[in-house]
């Protein structure tokens, strides 16, 4: 009865090997930048964490102009676990980026564009999630929520450009630039990001089939009480 | 070795959150079924004995 | 598309005659930012230079709060006697209530603003009159984004569990780049630059005022759908 | 042409059928009473025929027009009366009107109004604003409202709720008085017998079905409450 969810379970198994692999790649394979030192390890998970956060909000974008335009029960279910998901990884970025940065930047935050954007996106997102769970009825909030993920997405760039130009009129804090890299660090980063896009799609996957079981349970449960109510009729009959 | 305290913390700061988050979906999926098992239950009982009226 | 516009103007222009009537909500919003102001003078010391570089923030602070409270009124009017059925039964366009009704949020939030920018200059002495014209361009830009996703998320937010409680949690994280811009334009200005001195902030405070125009005024109608 | 035809609609909610398959004419002139009780989805059938919102499958049209396909232009046949007002407080009563007149695009607004606010009886008091008004006026000009731009379809919802006797009878006296004016009515509400004076025709609505379809013409209330309590169990509890 409890059918295996077929993505999820490969892409987990994927996502397993790349995770057993992956620390090997980040901390042998790849040589050590001779600034940062270990602090530039935090770049291969931390980087893929904030490319999956992106994906995670344009998919749930996505699904969400599909569920205004289809009305479609399925489109908005992608689309929450698609925020929630992003979410999760989003975290992720909040949580690792000061850890790189108190060594580096010797300070915990900087107002930094990718930084704020990133705390912005969180702080949209967690009010999708608010308006998940405060909404009376779910058919509305629905439609509140594809609203926002919407709106969200389109504010991403402008959060960015503001933040950017923001800076400038501040000390400009120099990034380490994890592209003009050398190629063992580009390939222990690529297959990080690919790893990350494993692990991604598998919660995905999962999250979905969770929520899609949620409604059914649902279903059976409305069903449950229009039957009682017919044989309560024909008991009163 | 230098910043490798950072680095740690990091990782093992990704991997709690990520497991912690699969283990309270492990245990959201838990509930759902457990919940549908004890309502297909209950409609087998319902159909033999007529439930009251809600 | 006149009709379009026939009613929006309606809406709008009823909306002005209740407020003027009642006058309740803009006299709430500039009592509220009022207090603001006071508040941010007991918090630091008044005439210092601290207080000068942080006007054009308390400026918008008050406005923003303000205008949050008076959203969430825009939309109890519509919500008390069930009118934005009525609203919803007339052949209006979603769009065009919309756009009546943001409108009308605009009108109060600058009206508002005209009221506090005199208390903004007794009471931390800023130098506002002297730069005036060109304060004005700035602050309808960040006035219109605010009011465009601010009108929206208000229709939003009252119908949750939360009701006005929810707004600023929906709004704000959303604002950001419009008050960076709104703020960062009002800085430039006080410190002598001119309009195309700050022309990055205008075109930021402009492309938000429009794309969140066009996005709420399309996104209304699955608001107000059953 | 009939007035209001559905047919087969279904509207879901999620997991909640509101509405299961409903066919239903009315014809030009009926007054048709739909009876049932709470949450039998009869907000949700007049909510759906004032094309607030849309069949999950199904057709309807008003007067030959499809409310999927053109909703603005059936909104200009349909007057909606319920225990709301959908009147703003502020304003006066002639501003209201005035109001909806140009929302309904309406070449005489002038005239409408004055004519509206005597058929409802409160010419004397179109400067007044609406928040003074009894609850009694304010149904009449509620009314005023709904017929303003001379609908052929009037949509009552629950429209007794919270009516004094004295506004009761005014409003039975003014759904008379538009029956006779050959306008199509259909009324919802779960009170029996002032359903069964005012229509010619009744449907009881259960469970998203409609059950019973019949014409009002020799039922008397006794028999009515039998059919309705056959159907729908027992009243008292309802």
């Amino acid at each position: 009865m409890r059918r295996p969810y077929i993505p999820a379970f490969v892409f987990g198994i994927l996502a397993l090997i790349g995770l057993a692999i992956a620390p090997y790649m980040a901390l042998m394979y790849a040589g050590m930048e001779k600034d940062m030192g270990f602090a530039q390890k935090i770049f291969y998970y931390h980087v893929p964490s904030a490319f999956m956060m992106y994906i995670g909000f344009a998919l749930c974008a996505i699904f969400s102009a599909l569920y205004l335009y289809k009305k479609d029960k399925k489109y908005d279910i992608w689309a929450l676990c698609s925020a929630e998901v992003g979410l999760l990884f989003c975290t992720l970025v909040l949580l690792t980026g000061p850890i790189w940065a108190k060594p580096i930047w010797g300070t915990w935050w900087v107002w930094d564009a990718q930084l704020t954007l990133t705390l912005m996106l969180w702080l949209i997102f967690v009010a999708y999630m608010m308006l998940h769970s405060y909404s009376e009825d779910s058919l509305q909030s629905a439609k509140f929520r594809a609203v926002l993920g919407i709106i969200g997405f389109l504010d991403m760039p402008l959060i960015h450009y503001a933040t950017k130009l923001w800076r400038t009129h501040h000390p400009e804090v120099v990034r380490g630039e994890e592209f003009g890299l050398p190629l063992d660090m580009k390939i222990a980063f690529y297959f990080c990001v690919l790893t990350f896009l494993m692990l991604f799609l598998a919660i995905l996957f999962k999250r979905v089939s969770v929520e899609k079981a949620h409604d059914e349970l649902e279903s059976i449960k409305s069903e449950i009480r229009d039957r009682k109510a017919i044989l309560g009729q024909l008991g009163s009959d | 070795m230098q910043y490798i305290g950072y680095m740690t913390a990091a990782y093992i700061i990704i991997w709690v959150a990520i497991l912690l988050y699969f283990l309270n979906l492990a245990k959201r999926e838990k509930d759902i079924w457990e919940e549908l098992q004890g309502l297909r239950a209950t409609l087998n009982r319902g159909e033999s004995t007529p439930q009251d009226n809600v | 598309m006149p009709t379009f516009f026939t009613h929006t103007l309606a809406i709008f222009q009823k909306d002005l005659k209740t407020e003027w009537r009642t006058k309740e909500r803009l006299s709430a919003m500039t009592f509220f930012a009022f207090l603001v102001i006071l508040i941010f003078n007991f918090a630091f010391e008044p005439g210092s230079p601290i207080m000068q570089s942080a006007a054009p923030g308390i400026f918008w602070i008050a406005t923003t709060f303000a205008g949050l409270m008076g959203l969430g009124r825009a939309f109890a009017i519509e919500k008390q006697n069930d009118c934005l059925l009525g609203l919803r039964l007339t052949p209006a366009d979603p769009g065009a209530i919309f756009l009546g009704k943001m409108l009308g949020n605009m009108v109060a939030m600058l009206l508002l603003e005209a009221l506090i920018l005199p208390i903004l200059v007794i009471f931390l002495d800023v130098e506002v009159f002297a730069v005036l014209p060109r304060l004005c361009v700035p602050i309808f830009l960040g006035t219109l984004g605010f009011a465009a996703v601010g009108t929206l998320f208000a229709a939003m937010s009252m119908n949750t569990r939360l009701q006005e409680a929810l707004l600023p949690i929906l709004t704000l994280p959303v604002l950001v780049p419009a008050l960076l811009a709104a703020v960062e334009s009002f800085r430039g200005i006080l410190e002598g630059d001119t309009l195309s001195d700050i022309f990055p902030w205008l075109k930021l405070g402009g492309a938000f005022a429009g794309l969140f125009g066009a996005a709420c005024l399309l996104l209304f109608e699955f608001v107000l759908e059953d | 042409m009939n007035a209001i035809e559905l047919s087969n609609v279904t509207r879901r909610f999620g997991h909640l059928t509101a509405l299961r398959g409903v066919t239903l004419s009315i014809p030009e002139g009926q007054t048709f009473t739909l009876f049932g009780p709470n949450g039998a989805g009869k907000s949700t059938l007049l909510r759906i025929i004032a094309t607030l919102g849309k069949p999950t499958s199904g057709t309807v049209h008003i007067r030959n027009i499809d409310v999927r396909e053109s909703p603005e232009q059936v909104r200009t046949h349909i007057g909606l009366i319920s225990h709301h007002t959908l009147l703003y407080d502020d304003l006066t009563a002639r501003e209201n009107l005035t109001f909806y007149a140009k929302m309904y695009g309406l070449k005489n607004k002038s005239e409408s109004v004055d004519e509206a606010l005597l058929t409802v009886g409160l010419a004397d008091r179109h400067k007044d604003r609406v928040r003074g008004f009894s609850r009694g006026m304010k149904q009449r000009l509620a009314i005023a409202r709904a017929t303003l731009h001379q609908p052929e379809i009037l949509l009552l919802d629950e429209p007794f709720t919270g009516l004094d006797t004295a506004a009761r009878s005014l409003l039975s006296d003014m759904i008379f008085n538009l029956r006779a004016k050959g306008r199509t009515i259909l009324l919802v509400t779960h009170d029996l017998a002032q359903g069964l004076t005012l229509s010619n025709h009744f449907g009881i609505l259960k469970r998203g079905e409609l059950v019973h379809e019949s014409p009002t013409e020799n039922i008397t209330e006794t028999e009515l409450r039998t059919i309705y309590e056959r159907h729908v169990g027992n009243l008292t509890q309802g």
